[in-house]
């Protein structure tokens, strides 16, 4: 049985899963008992597995991810909510000094097996702080795992694996997509492995590298230059920006020679530069085209009304491939 | 605990003095405490209003603390600061922001964050407690630069949780810092009741930990709020040191217009119970009708000017140039640097002629 | 507030009780106590000079607080947890870590951070306070799954100052988390006095802001550490929440082998002083022998048997298997990732013949 | 007048200069006071400049650089001393959220002049977390400069022209080479522009770019190469790391079509990323041969007995510089 779920259900329906199947899985966080998350994606969890299981905590983002890190060292599994990423930077040195590092400083005697979701990017005009996309700061940290679903149904997949795996996750949730829209997913439990890009679309001319918000603007922005141009695309969801999935974006490269990278981050220091020097390591000279980065710019991500302009649409995209395709 | 930190009142619900204020609080002022309750609160129902008609972005609204924030910002004086979070703005227009600046703000412009010329008003402040050592350093500056300006932070019953709450208050104990802490105990911090955020059952025993002085005032109580924030400024720049003023109110309604309090609490039911006997301006009416210098016709005609003002921020609001690509790109450094003006070129060239460029 | 939190003393400096004991700490156990000092204060000398000599690295000896750590360790059970800092390895020895892996630790090497397998007794903590919340979590899991393990943090005054240290106590008020917050207020955090951290006169007295047990020890009495330990360990096990335990001690050394303590502090007189009046060790073998419990030959046969265990652990650290370079890559990840994989190739090439690598 | 001065002497006479000069500047840290600092970079001000400028705080990281943000806001010039690097992490949301913000957010009402020096990265057998190099967390950050000196000269200079930028600064100074040279440095005032490299050595074949402690490894690496195979370099000092100096390293990367970059910090999603993507998008179809990464690894820097593993050292950078010779 599947039902027609929006991103933030399925989410919702993965920490039940867990819930039930595993009596170590705990859930932390701001307003995600009774409240049920500022997004809802804890209602009725609260009702379900009662306060021991789901927890309403003090408004302390190192105290939330700190004391989450003592409970996974006496063998629970912390499923932890930051209200935004944009709150996550008072819990940072926890993240960096600990989360990251407990297994490698214990030599694999104690591990902090926990889940950092949270709530990112921008699109939703929310206040300032409310729209952060800094997926590269933890993609540099060693130790964590950073994942971003695009869809519903890899969303549920993709927690599952996350609470599953033995080493910490940061699990970011495109907040623009949460009710974005509706996808078939399955009941009860199934998993969408870590490290794996999904193919969204396949084409011939370029590569399209996306993930979170921006797979569907990529898919638009491809399906656009087919029709006006007649130029096909390989449209690659990374799905997990650590580890990425090396294999399908270099064999994509060496099929297209052409690359488009699309990110909400900010371009200097995005993850988008270490694709690109994945792309000099492994395949520089398929390249017919230097590399096109089209993201958020170097700028604190503005106030709602300037938005828009500062995420990548259909048309920055599109010109991105434009550029790529008659360099 | 309770007992070392009473909840402190002047003015008892139903409008009458339990304590002598003619030495601080003058007839005028307190008729004007109550224009800026009032005048607050009609711009607080129209900004929801605003927010539901899709005019201004996600709101948050502070109906049913507006003692709390009037008392305290009239306490301060021409060149104090002021560090607000979101919820404060009846706080900062009693303090000179203008109503247009904040309605811009909530309609999602940066340039509503920018305070008038001769007044430090901070903007609001959205990461919970950051402000707090803020305020501490900025007061020390003054200190240090044998000013006597003073600084008023705001902050929430959830923000004591955090840890600049600690570091912040910690600062200002050991360098004296002229700061006054003024937290609005409203008993949620979103969802979650301070019962669940702190063992403890007051927040101004909070002090304790870092031997300055606490107060608990009731923050629907504008007379105990202004004596009590009046106070602990006048301690703060006699050198005295920060004091930590919990001010125990409550908000009548969403904790954003994004917000459903419906989940978390007997909503109707509570608000209409503190909306009868505790309101914080009604309360300030009965009194000042019953000294006789109240009545019907200045309270139609100060609602009318309310509804005048708050009817020209709205338009102004609403007829401000419109945001513009280039600017996002404004005020990152003094200077542009090099990728900043590249990608104000690229962005700037892609909303002029996008198709055109597109095609080209 | 000092009186609110007198220093309580159980040993007189001249070694004379002033509380009965007898029901809590037997003869056996005091002579257990006292043997464990000597040899924790005998292998922290022989780690200075192993850093003198460039045997092992940076050093952050504890002389002065043995009974502060020895005291409180000792009043564990045999399933708690113990979360140090780097300059508590006399309360990690004491509960059950390894001379030898101490000494790996100060020797640069991560195995040296692993507990016997049987004991729960986390790595020395680097970053001020982050323990804190990690005490907390651990406490509430135990609850949780209803064991009655509790859990032992380590900290100094210094890490009171933190927001974690805030935040921690904060969470475990919140819970009743079984665990002891264990302050050592040695006066200063490297050169900064405790007069300068914070503004209050005691540590224990930041209890109040949680309302939890405060408590406020003489740290160079061990048995008034013991006592209050297990009290307080009593207390979170029954479930009535966290205790915050101020041990009043002092470090006669350096903060660590990198530290000039003559910089800031009249090293050699205070040094001088605090030896004589107030020796943690000295204290407890007064006492001892006024009991008739100890001598001079049990004293000579102790630290002999001293001095071997720790000549014994120095050989083994320095026999050790030295570092491999593959080790780096280790446990970094359940399963290496991809990149990791391919580094540790390129590291462990270049590491095998860089020369001929790099001539190829 | 030069004096032969290690680096942390003059840093300590650049703050001496500022504090002469300009009633503004203070200093701020955790034994910054009578202690002159846990590498003497302050040794001596407290008694020159008193208490009220030289300022010893709490223990307490996100106290001090909020604390210092009120005190720019109200006029003043913080220079605040984090004493490693690795102990920003519980200050990380003051510099992401407010140092870097105050002007935009205020519109240029408000802004935090104010510099955080910080010792930084591995190499002097410190204990764990004592050897940071996580320079490309505040490259990815819009808002503030990253500056990383390599000799006494530019240290002085840069920091000078730090704590006068008006804008806030932060300032990474590489720990091992506090004390590892003497060099001639001027007395008295003057500066090192931000935002220009410096060109080390000059060369033909090869573009070596570095910072920091990196420096003098690739300059070394750099000789031994041309000694041993005749091939000569550019060795590229980038001292401002944002915004780093476009100019000089593309037209070095146009000259010499080979690029090897060398950096302490993890690889993934270091600087270095982001420098290859500056090439691609503005010189790429110059390179003759990927550009070759030579840096940290993709683990927490180790404790000591494995540091000179983990860090760059000459053998590695010279087979980065034989790999991309010959590709
Ligand atoms: C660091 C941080 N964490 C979380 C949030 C999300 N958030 C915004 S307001 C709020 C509750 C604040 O409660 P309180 O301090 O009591 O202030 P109130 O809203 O009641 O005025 C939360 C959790 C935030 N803004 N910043
Ligand atoms: C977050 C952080 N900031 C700074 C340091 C550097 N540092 C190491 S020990 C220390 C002083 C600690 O003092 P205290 O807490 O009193 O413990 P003590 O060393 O006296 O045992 C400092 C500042 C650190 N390790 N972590
Ligand atoms: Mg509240
Ligand atoms: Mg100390």
């Amino acid at each position: 049985m599947a039902d027609k779920l929006t991103m933030v259900q399925a989410i919702q329906q993965a920490m039940k899963v867990k819930l039930q199947e595993d009596d170590r899985v705990i859930l932390m966080g701001e307003d995600i008992g009774v409240n049920g998350g500022v997004f809802r994606a804890t209602d009725g969890l609260l009702a379900e597995f009662g306060e021991q299981r789901v927890i309403d905590t003090p408004l302390a983002e190192s105290g939330i991810i700190g004391t989450a890190v003592g409970m996974a060292l006496n063998g629970l599994i912390p499923v932890v909510e930051i209200q935004f990423l944009g709150f996550i930077y008072p819990g940072f040195e926890q993240v960096v000094s600990h989360v990251s590092r407990i297994r490698m400083r214990t030599q694999g005697r104690y591990h902090a097996p926990m889940v950092i979701r949270t709530p990112y990017g921008a699109g939703i005009r929310g206040p300032e702080l409310h729209s952060e996309s800094v997926e590269s700061i933890f993609v540099h940290i060693p130790g964590v795992k950073v994942v971003v679903p695009s869809t519903p149904y890899d969303a549920k997949g993709l927690l599952i694996s996350a609470i599953e795996d033995p080493d910490p996750v940061i699990f970011l949730e495109p907040t623009k997509m949460y009710r974005a829209e509706k996808q078939e997913v399955p009941e009860g439990k199934y998993t969408v492995p870590l490290g794996q890009a999904r193919m969204v679309r396949e084409g011939e001319d370029v590569t399209v590298l996306a993930w979170g918000t921006m797979v569907p603007v990529a898919l638009q922005a491809a399906r656009k230059m087919e029709q006006e141009r007649g130029w096909s695309a390989d449209v690659i969801d990374l799905r997990t920006l650590y580890p990425f999935d090396r294999e399908t974006i270099r064999q994509s490269v060496e099929k297209t020679g052409r690359v488009v990278i699309v990110h909400e981050a900010h371009r200097t220091g995005g993850v988008g530069a270490e694709l690109i020097s994945f792309i000099n390591d492994e395949a520089l000279f398929y390249l017919k085209a230097p590399i096109a980065r089209i993201t958020g710019y170097d700028v604190p991500v503005p106030q709602f009304s300037l938005e828009d302009a500062y995420m990548p649409d259909v048309d920055r995209v599109s010109r991105g491939i434009v550029d790529t395709m008659q360099y | 605990m309770e007992k070392l930190f009473p909840i402190e009142q002047v003015l008892s619900p139903e409008g009458e003095l339990k304590k002598e204020i003619d030495s601080v609080i003058s007839g005028e002022k307190a008729v004007a405490m109550y224009k800026w309750m009032v005048i607050n609160r009609i711009f607080d129902r129209k900004s929801v209003t605003l927010q539901r008609q899709g005019r201004i972005g996600t709101y948050a609204p502070f109906e049913g603390q507006e003692a709390a924030q009037v008392g305290s910002a009239l306490a301060l004086q021409e060149n104090d600061w002021l560090f607000p979070t979101y919820r404060d703005h009846a706080a900062m227009m009693t303090y000179g922001q203008s109503m247009t600046q904040v309605l811009l703000y909530w309609k999602g412009r940066i340039e509503g964050c920018v305070p008038p010329e001769d007044k430090h008003i901070l903007p609001p402040y959205v990461p919970i407690a950051t402000q707090i050592p803020h305020a501490a350093g900025a007061a020390w500056a003054s200190r240090m630069k044998g000013e006597d300006a003073a600084a008023l932070v705001y902050f929430g019953d959830g923000a004591t949780s955090e840890g600049d709450f600690h570091e912040g208050l910690n600062f200002a104990s050991v360098y004296d810092a002229p700061v006054v802490f003024f937290c609005q105990n409203n008993g949620y911090a979103i969802s979650v009741p301070v019962t669940k955020q702190m063992k403890s059952k007051t927040i101004a025993q909070k002090a304790l930990a870092y031997d300055i002085e606490g107060v608990r005032v009731d923050g629907n109580d504008v007379f105990a709020v202004y004596m009590a924030t009046r106070e602990a400024l006048e301690r703060a720049r006699k050198g005295e040191g920060p004091t930590l003023i919990e001010a125990v109110t409550y908000r009548y309604g969403a904790h954003t217009t994004a917000d459903d309090p419906r989940k978390y609490r007997e909503q109707e039911k509570e608000e209409k119970l503190r909306r009868e006997k505790y309101d914080p301006v009604d309360r300030l009416k009965r009194y000042l009708v019953a000294q006789g210098v109240w009545d019907d016709q200045k309270e139609a005609a100060l609602i009318k000017e309310a509804e005048e003002k708050v009817q020209k921020a709205v338009q102004e609001m609403e007829t401000f140039r419109p945001a513009s690509v280039a600017d996002m790109f404004e005020h990152i450094f003094a200077e542009k640097t090099w990728n900043i003006e590249q990608q104000q070129r690229e962005a700037v060239s892609m909303e002029e002629k996008p198709e055109e460029r597109e095609l080209a």
